[in-house]
């Protein structure tokens, strides 16, 4: 069993080694940290940045102009906010140019809220992220939606965006979320995570062989199938949702999940399809609750789908507030919880034809 | 060295100055153990402060020109300003409060971290998470500063890693406009780290954080932030020059960062830097101004103090989850007020 | 008859002499030029900042924490987008202080296409800024407008991102659109516009007496009442939807045009009135078609007036491509024109109950 | 003044080089006059260019390792790089039809205003309006190169005024990090304008913008930029320098902004500024190495060119509405290919 961090570590691994990665570089993630959630730990090509998002940015971009491939980590999503011209301007280098270059980099910054981050490490960046042209935008809540995502965006000729939902990190995932032919949870620690004490200055990785697996951007995932909702979500709240979902079952209330993995491009077929069958649909996510990427969603769904809908669509996204407090009470109360779900989904269900 | 390092060893302050300060730097450093002891107890989510900092935040805090508004010295700083703050004459206990994130926490109603302050009684702006960005924001107290004349200057203090952000560079660059220079004391605490990232391989091989400075024609000065005499006088004569001149200054302090960055990384005690207060209290006992069980005594009555204040503030209440829509939007101007 | 450009002009000027104005600056805001666009010309406490915008927004906010009225320009907002973690900041800072601290200061930056601007002067910004957490956000659409809503600006104890239709700088209005007791064009334009030819050094404006206006902020202003489809729009689009509106009335389309001139707060009561008549509602803005403030309002609507829908709510916006081409056959094709307006509120007048 | 300024004066070189320099600086000259005109005419919407500057882009084009890949220089330049452009070889009608935003403009598709040049084949990145993102970008370029060996450098470009942007600083320190230091030759055209905004007064009044690589260690030069002998000698000599250090460079050069900013601000000819073509056109005559009538005649016969070339640009289609939908997304790396 896996966590995301590990995942993500050995797809870079991967990368490096057989997909050109030549660059994984950012704020303390080359040794000795390895990154502040260990994602980059051991990595050959992984190197320590000065505290300078905009350069991390901007040098990615020329590395990736000058034909390398480099994976550009900001530390949290928090602190990307600065760096919005020069994202968009990557977004822009192909179409600027009429097809002359492309700017095959990777930027990966841990998301979200969760982990009683405060104001700084709480933030969500999905309504950012999705309103830049140009951009692939993906975010895993896996172990093995991390690896293949990130294996398939090293592999992309655009820009990608790879966000990490922060309070899944250590998460190793359900059945069948694992990567194929990981090794056990006990020997891949030992084999991968650098140890937190003692001298280790000379301590390396022993890689274990995982596959070229690349799930393709803009393919959502049935978490769950069900009849009477469809909820769709992505990130830490797919599970949120099975748990929502669970509940609602004992009620009764058969949901459909999905797990859209990939925000731009998204899997509108998969949405629609479920739509059609349920008549009812849920967003969740959990940014802010004004010009927020769900509204798109909702939007596409009365435009495309109005005469479908037995219910309002609605939905569900965090609290309108300058940040997410520290105090549990406050972060609760801002972003959304298991039981703001299962009011939701519970509310919509009831609606009739 | 490009730089004339200043020989701190030969001034001598008065011996009442000494203590007080010596009071404060221990004060400074007991709440930090207290933080760290909370936050291990599970009562706080996460640490960051300024132990290792004390013998420069502490004088630099006890030569602020305190109060409210142009007239006054406007403070910009980090996350590692406790002994600044307490020499000023903050409350430690609503230090415990924020690592506790309470309602009564008075600088964010248990919203932000510890250690980020906001006093608008004594110019202190809300400390902020984002490295560097108080560079940016400085030149604006400092021009409203400029232009009330007066002695009022403005305070800015970041770490060495941050230097290499953006906001820095419009630090030092919005200060020192040919005609239009501001009254801003700007100040890097060089620790030698940002996080876990050493200084050395991030910055230029043959010139120093300082060197920035003289590329905008402005004093400079590189000094020992272990001694809390030499920082005393440095800043001193640096708050003289600007006070005066209403012209930016420079300093670069070299200081200590003795519990790791912050709880992240473990919060133990490094044994490998500079201890200030240790060398502070040995210079001072040899000279015959304090003694170690004086020293020794305080450091437990204080710790003992804490111990309780702290025991209290655990109980106090959560704040409500409906005040997260609280203070959305100002209902009438503040900062115009004195 | 006062242009859009020459009235945010004079209500600096009246903000500098009875509001506490103390500095308007930023790039090419101060002599000799007073703006890319004239709106700063003559004025007193305007200067010429060093090019670059995020020291503009930090100034800003440390000339606002120390009680002063600044009012910041970012020369367009297409170059804003270096600076959002600042604004995020400036927003957050009431709030992150618990109520110790509020940060009063005004940006005003030109926005959105329709000049021709090419990739860097088309810019909208909508999204991004209605997408920031404790800011006003406001975009007139004429003289009257631009005047009071930039004087509320000026007294809001909050920060205020006042946006200006770049296509709009020399439009005058229609009847009722002016400030009242304004001079004839010809007069004012020879009191407060610089020759553009002589010697200028010694130019001062001479000032005409303009009243104090203050338009709310979160208050819209229904441009035409109608019975058959409310179109809900702002800033230039405002001008083009009016067109729009005149053509579908003779062909019987009657329609309502509302015209939100504040995006936060925005005046839902006046947006659900109207919808509640004419049960059909098209909303029309020219930011890029994906996380836009316009499916925050289609969202709004569903939540809130589901069943009184006669038509599923729409949204014309901006095409989701990295810029806005030079040639008029792009910028036409990339930004909504009144026949985009006209086919689409055609096409939502023809649903019934 | 802290600077060593070069001499110029004393450098000739071979004649057969500075005929070759003028002809390119006429061309640049009779290009941008061609666009001012067709802006005047209504055939474009918008004009910004170098007129003023071709004295310095002119020998930077011809000294540049022309090629694709990191063997070659990548060029990170401004919208006043026409000059740079024509010595590489550029074809003065593709500028035309950026002009006039035609369908066949090969560096936009009639998406970009002009003197956004992208050629990949040269390795010369889109130039993008927004100011100073250049320098953000060369370091990665730059450190791609390091990383090959062999000669290759990163050259980037920029006016005074936009060194205020963070990106300035980044270029700065980005390219300086001891034992990583990177082979990037940093150019500053100083024409003592930004818009309408004067250099003075947005500066510090002792120090320079070159005395900003001295803060990070670089070897800096401040140059007469009108001159194309200092600029051609200046040039090589930094460029050797960055090509066998490996290390970055920074070169102010003063220059003359002929037309004003843009079209924007009348693009009228202005008279106070040095004119760098006339002064080497008397230079080069006084010499003997061309003849007042030659260059009347060379500029006629250009200019004649042009205006017929203009003709059937004009003439040319522009871009159909659908292909605003074409390359937002690329289906295969290119950057990789050589
Ligand atoms: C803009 C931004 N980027 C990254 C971080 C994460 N971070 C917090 S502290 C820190 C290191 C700061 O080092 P330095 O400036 O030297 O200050 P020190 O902590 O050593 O006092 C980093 C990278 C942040 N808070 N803000
Ligand atoms: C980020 C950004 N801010 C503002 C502008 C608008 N602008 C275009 S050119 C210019 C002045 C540039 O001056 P300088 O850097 O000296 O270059 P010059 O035009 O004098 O060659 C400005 C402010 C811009 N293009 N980009
Ligand atoms: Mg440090
Ligand atoms: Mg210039």
């Amino acid at each position: 069993m896996t966590t995301i961090a590990q995942a993500i570590r050995l797809a870079l691994h991967v990368g490096e080694e057989r997909h050109g990665v030549t660059d994984i570089f950012g704020e303390d993630v080359g040794a000795p940290l390895g990154g502040v959630f260990t994602c980059t730990q051991g990595l050959k090509t992984a190197w320590n940045s000065p505290l300078d998002e905009r350069g991390i940015v901007g040098t990615a971009i020329g590395l990736a102009l000058a034909g390398q491939k480099p994976v550009a980590e900001i530390q949290f999503s928090d602190y990307a906010y600065n760096t919005i011209d020069l994202l968009k301007l990557a977004g822009a280098m192909h179409w600027s140019s009429a097809g002359d270059w492309n700017c095959p980099l990777v930027v990966m910054t841990p998301t979200g809220a969760g982990i009683r981050g405060s104001l700084y490490h709480s933030h969500s960046f999905d309504a950012t992220a999705t309103h830049l042209p140009g951009w692939r935008v993906v975010i895993p809540s896996n172990p093995r939606d991390a690896y293949g995502l990130m294996l398939s965006a090293i592999r992309e000729p655009n820009p990608v965006l790879f966000m990490i939902p922060k309070a899944l990190m250590r998460y190793r995932g359900e059945e069948g979320e694992d990567i194929p032919g990981a090794p056990d949870q006990k020997t891949l620690d030992e084999m991968i995570n650098k140890p937190v004490t003692g001298d280790m200055s000379q301590w390396a990785a022993r890689w274990p062989e995982t596959p070229d697996l690349f799930i393709p951007f803009g393919e959502a995932r049935t978490v769950r199938e069900g009849r009477d909702v469809t909820v769709v979500t992505y990130s830490r709240h797919v599970v949120i949702a099975r748990e929502a979902c669970a509940e609602l079952a004992r009620e009764g209330v058969d949901v459909e999940l999905i797990d859209l993995r990939s925000l731009a491009p998204y899997d509108w077929a998969a949405i629609a399809k479920s739509v059609k069958k349920t008549h009812r649909v849920v967003f969740v996510n959990e940014e802010l609750d004004v010009t927020n990427f769900g509204e798109h969603l909702v939007r596409r769904v009365v435009d495309e789908l109005f005469y479908e809908l037995y219910a309002p669509p609605r939905l569900v996204a965090g609290a309108m507030v300058p940040g997410v407090g520290l105090s549990d009470n406050l972060e609760r109360a801002s972003v959304p919880q298991k039981d703001d779900l299962v009011r939701a989904i519970r509310e919509t269900a009831k609606h009739q034809p | 060295m490009t730089h004339s390092e200043t020989d701190g060893a030969t001034a001598e302050l008065p011996a009442e100055l000494l203590v007080r300060m010596h009071e404060l730097m221990v004060k400074g450093r007991v709440l930090e153990e207290r933080l760290i002891t909370m936050w291990r107890q599970g009562d706080g989510y996460f640490w960051i402060g300024g132990p290792g900092e004390e013998a420069f935040n502490v004088p630099l805090g006890m030569l602020v020109q305190k109060g409210c508004g142009v007239a006054y010295d406007y403070l910009h700083l980090h996350y590692r300003s406790s002994g600044t703050l307490l020499a000023m004459g903050a409350d430690p206990v609503d230090s415990l409060r924020q690592m506790k994130n309470t309602a009564r926490d008075p600088y964010s109603g248990g919203r932000n971290f510890v250690g980020h302050y906001s006093v608008r009684k004594w110019n202190v702006v809300p400390v902020s998470s984002p490295i560097e960005v108080q560079f940016s924001m400085a030149p604006g107290t400092a021009l409203a500063q400029k232009r009330h004349g007066g002695t009022g200057i403005t305070i800015v203090q970041g770490g060495d890693a941050g230097t290499a952000e953006a906001d820095f560079y419009a630090g030092l660059l919005w200060s020192s406009r040919k005609g239009a220079e501001l009254p801003v004391l700007m100040i890097v605490t060089n620790n030698q780290w940002g996080i876990s990232t050493a200084y050395d391989g991030q910055h230029p091989a043959t010139t120093r954080i300082a060197d920035m400075g003289k590329a905008f024609g402005m004093p400079t000065a590189v000094i020992d932030g272990n001694d809390p005499e030499v920082a005393y006088r440095e800043l001193s004569k640096a708050m003289e020059y600007v006070r005066r001149e209403r012209k930016p200054y420079l300093v670069e302090a070299m200081v200590s960062r003795l519990r790791g960055h912050s709880s992240a990384t473990g919060a133990a005690f490094v044994k490998s830097e500079t201890d200030c207060l240790a060398l502070f209290e040995e210079k001072l006992a040899a000279r015959g101004i304090i003694t170690r069980e004086g020293a020794d005594a305080m450091r437990t009555s204080f710790t003992a103090e804490l111990l309780e204040a702290s025991k209290r503030v655990i109980a106090e209440p959560q704040p409500d989850p409906s005040t997260i829509w609280d203070h959305v939007f100002a209902t009438k101007n503040l900062v115009g007020e004195r």
